[in-house]
């Protein structure tokens, strides 16, 4: 075992899976000699050079479909997109091209798009946006959402070597996050399988990225007040696997569903919908959504703090729904 | 490419657009297409000067290109009637065929969005050094787009053999080239980006074969992108049922008497490849090929319309 | 009275609009002596001159935000995205920009985006999609959708006249639609208050756009088999008129919610979330959505047929609904 | 604008950024900041050819930008500090600031994301006959996004009153112009819009100003836009805790040998503008300006967090 940070296991199983696979190359902006805007690629384009680790201009909408026509002819992209915000450049080819190109032209398409979504660092409301909604409605985008280092290795291992495209999370609050892992990287994780992250029998929290993080917080809080908080961590929120969330459902009566992004119009509705479609006699109540404000990420820090969920919210409406 | 090879691709292109126009007005076909009568001198003048490794991308009017590259009529004309025979087996229609077993990729409906894709074509022969040149074709209008100026950029940046063609045909939809483009010339737009920029008479076959041999000669060494304006006229409506209020049939018939097939049978005629009889077979020839492919298209069956969402990914 | 089509009727709109207030003025590709490519602009050139109908490169993400600066500089552009679809190349502009200007800067940004969403002509996969999905869980932008004629005119004037940005949609397969309305345009729609468009006991139907007329055609049918089925238009996604939706599923008990686009991620999953929350004890059943197939809108004709929610889909369901 | 009032701009633009980083490496402010140490001649040498009447978007790196408009500083500030006082009562941060009051329509952290915006804000002027012109800044990287093209091909198209200023600072990040633009003379691009493509040394005050003045008068005259390209150098790092590590340290003194303030004062002091005294005088009025911007906002109170939602519509 040893303790890694978030960080440093997706540069890790960047690098092995380069080193496996020579099709795989990297591609996005300064993430050569600068490493990436979050450190994650530092010093790959030592060990790889730079036309497997690939600066670009400024130019998101290009280098993602530059991925796409690379991948088509059987290369396997990895692409950065900075902040999850700036991928709004690129939902034409993502949307229009990459989606489009299995179901429709029936070629394989296997290229990851690797970006950091979500708040808290005050970096201001077109930084901070947590846009997984703008793809999970559109068939033909797989999405992965890792909460810790152990998934985001395994995931990541896998959507490489998927022959889709894949949306790969990666929330910028994780990146410091020290882990526990094995000295070796863990095997790849199968795409659409949730994870019970902790077991509980009270009440059901399902949740993805760095909320299924602070999930696994408040349940131990809530372990302390006798509230015992099962956390699905969906690892993949497409596929879905809304089996272990309604089985869970089933067993708890009771469901919470966390998002980081705003209330309205987000991915939690699609879980409470379908929990509420399959788990219907079973709920003691209807399902929650935890989410964030209905209001772009303000950057001042408490501004802030009162648009996204948190801990606290996660304890308090926890409680509520074991009272009722 | 053959010259009467050539020359018959341009009548098979013509023919079969004119009997997709037909097909659209009988209802036979339905959705939409937009034909490219006219521009076959671009479509096959490109294709005569590329190799069997090389790559393509089309636009939304792409036809001509498929049938140059070397398409089946009939499996591009099932896809047309939305059967099982078709290129997309149905799902796609005429903007969404794509058949990479001869270097054909496709176009997506959108203006300008193959324009990347043909560049990362181009980023995967360079780091294959596969010796592939990929033409990218895009209309005027698609110029416009910003994804062209991104794409170009990075193409010359790293000097991917990628050959973008613009089909200058006069109009984007309703739009003239110089309502659309401040400066009309698109190659011009080139040296933005460092890279030549040509213009060709777009409806002289030998004229694009040859810019675009040399063109992909030097891209195939190494020496990158480069931007090729062809300067054509798109004789027929944008789409069907497009009255053309924004040209006059006069413009029209002055276009028409530069018939980039016409012009070429002439050129053929006076060097002595062909005569009036051989034209005549030619042209029959040509036109019973897309009889044939229309019949094939019209008796293949329908795709099968369940188990669609099985089918998502790969 | 007298009988219009759909796409008369906006044209009407706009002109009337134009003729009121000289900073509106329309911008899109091909509007002018072209028309649009379904023809609503045609003839407003003429009348109005070619700075007030202004024509456009193709240039979807410039043409937005050139209308976003003028909006905020007090003009009121009316923009055409000519399909929807095309609306992937502007998500920068709206979601980083529009959204932002009033909560982020205090401005004011009144500017609508109209545009065609929908499937049912054969156009392919990336010229029928129905994309409010990518904007409904974007605070910061309204979405009206319109299903027949008078309110389509009373939403526009009212989206025109917004201080905010509003995404307006025009389901193609509405456009050559005639529909019976008064002489005289009607008044401003107010945002916000869902229609009863037909009053039922027995079930409630939520739909909007093309799916709230087939709906209605849907409950005219289940009429003939005493089953009285409540429809209710949408008018506005956002904001979104809860209320009227949770008070008729709290008298029917039963609900399922319309959706042309592909059923996960959808709207349909926020209202269906929305609708348990607060209709949990007076719900018979589950609320059900009934969905587009999560794949791209095929163009052969029976392809697409299959992929997208019939009349018959509905009656089915309903009387499923009822059954239970 | 006068010679003197430029200066002491320049040196409240310096201090203002320095002081940013100082109080990031404090701890005091949070968030992230880009500041312009270096190229505050370009800042200042477009405000003071512009008009009261004239309108300015900036970009990520836009606090002096903002400043030579006429911000006040202690607001700017305040922003930083994420305060009710903030031009965006803390919700902006140093990105998202907006002042229309004195023409100042601001960024949104999105790289290019402003060119259209000034664009449109240019429309709006032709359209009401205002007179105004937007002076649009954006970076050598900026330039490389669609927006860009498209934006300056309906601005060329249109004549629309709108000046594109590119500050060439010699980086995007870490990638060098060179590395960024294939050909890496923004000035070029013009030449695709058909308008005019000009080059000034941006370290030089009167330079810029000049070379903006007469575009601003040819744009007001009905003559369309034009691209400015101000070479200069980034002297900061990118934006907070960037340790440089694409250039070399040698670089980055010649590079503050040409440092575009002390090369005013020294300009100054040749043509007998300012002695030594004045020179003191002067940096220590900004200085203090700085000093109770600081003041002002690290008193300001933090901005309401409820009743947020009920804000978001107009
Ligand atoms: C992003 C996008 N915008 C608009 C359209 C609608 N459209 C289809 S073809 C066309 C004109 C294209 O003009 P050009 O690139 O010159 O090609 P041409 O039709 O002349 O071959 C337009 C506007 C589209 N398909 N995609
Ligand atoms: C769409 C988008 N892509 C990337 C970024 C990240 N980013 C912020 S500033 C910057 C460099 C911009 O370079 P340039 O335009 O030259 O401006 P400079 O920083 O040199 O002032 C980058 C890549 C962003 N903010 N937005
Ligand atoms: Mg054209
Ligand atoms: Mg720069």
């Amino acid at each position: 075992m040893r303790t890694i940070t978030f960080t440093q296991i997706i540069r890790e199983t960047l690098a092995a899976e380069l080193r496996r696979d020579p099709s795989v190359f990297l591609m996005g902006e300064d993430i050569g000699v600068y490493g990436g805007a979050f450190g994650v690629t530092r010093g790959l384009i030592e060990e790889f050079g730079p036309g497997r680790v690939r600066d670009t201009p400024i130019s998101e909408q290009a280098l993602t479909g530059i991925a796409i026509g690379a991948a088509v002819a059987g290369q396997r992209p990895v692409i950065e997109i900075m902040f999850m915000d700036f991928i709004t450049l690129a939902v034409d080819q993502l949307v229009n091209m990459a989606a489009k190109v299995h179901p429709i032209y029936g070629q394989a398409c296997p290229l990851v798009i690797r970006t950091p979504p979500g708040g808290g660092r005050g970096y201001g409301a077109t930084h901070s946006q947590s846009l997984e909604r703008l793809f999970a409605g559109v068939p033909g985008i797989k999405i992965a959402a890792p909460s810790n280092a152990a998934d985001a290795s395994g995931l990541l291992q896998t959507a490489i070597r998927d022959n889709n495209p894949v949306l790969f999370l990666e929330h910028k609050l994780l990146y410091p996050q020290r882990f526990e892992v094995d000295d070796e990287l863990p095997p790849p994780i199968p795409f659409g399988r949730a994870k019970v992250a902790r077991a509980g029998r009270d009440l059901t929290i399902v949740a993805w990225s760095h909320m299924a993080w602070v999930a696994q917080h408040a349940a131990a809080k809530l372990a302390a007040e006798d509230i015992e908080a099962e956390v699905i961590d969906l690892l993949t929120l497409n596929p879905l696997d809304i089996d272990t969330i309604v089985s869970s459902a089933k067993r708890t009566g009771r469901v919470m569903v966390l998002e980081e992004g705003p209330k309205t119009g987000g991915f939690a509705a699609e879980i409470a919908a379908q929990v509420a479609e399959h788990a219907y006699e079973y709920l003691e109540q209807p399902v929650r959504r935890l989410a964030g404000a209905d209001f772009p990420v303000p950057s001042a820090k408490n501004l802030e703090a009162a648009c996204l969920p948190s801990l606290n919210d996660i304890l308090a409406l926890a409680r509520e729904l074991v009272q009722n | 490419m053959e010259t009467l090879k050539a020359y018959s691709l341009m009548l098979t292109i013509r023919f079969f657009e004119e009997a997709i126009e037909r097909l659209f007005l009988e209802g036979r076909v339905m959705g939409t297409a937009h034909t490219c009568i006219g521009q076959e001198a671009v479509a096959v003048g490109v294709a005569a000067a590329l190799d069997a490794r090389d790559a393509m991308t089309t636009t939304h009017r792409g036809h001509g290109h498929f049938l140059a590259r070397g398409a089946d009529a009939g499996r591009a004309m099932a896809e047309l009637f939305g059967r099982a025979t078709g290129y997309s087996r149905g799902r796609g229609g005429s903007q969404m065929m794509m058949d990479p077993s001869i270097g054909f990729y496709g176009a997506n409906g959108i203006t300008g969005g193959s324009i990347p894709f043909a560049t990362g074509l181009a980023l995967d022969a360079q780091m294959r050094g596969s010796g592939r040149v990929t033409a990218c074709f895009f209309g005027d209008g698609a110029s416009n787009q910003g994804v062209f100026h991104e794409s170009l950029n990075i193409a010359a940046l790293w000097k991917l053999p990628v050959l973008f063609i613009a089909e200058n045909n006069g109009y984007a939809m309703s739009t003239a080239t110089a309502q659309g483009l401040a400066n009309p010339h698109i190659a011009d737009r080139a040296a933005s980006y460092g890279i030549p920029g040509i213009r060709v008479d777009g409806n002289d076959f030998c004229a694009v074969r040859d810019a675009v041999a040399s063109l992909a000669a030097d891209a195939r060494d190494g020496n990158g992108p480069a931007l090729l304006e062809c300067t054509t006229y798109r004789l027929s409506g944008h789409s069907r049922g497009d009255p053309r209020v924004y040209r006059t049939r006069d413009e029209e018939s002055a276009a028409w008497s530069k018939d980039p097939i016409l012009r070429f049978e002439a050129q053929l005629k006076a060097d002595g490849t062909l005569d009036d009889d051989a034209i005549l077979m030619h042209r029959e020839n040509a036109r019973s090929h897309i009889d044939a492919a229309v019949r094939f298209a019209e008796t293949s069956p329908l795709p099968p319309h369940t188990g669609l969402t099985d089918d998502l990914f790969a």
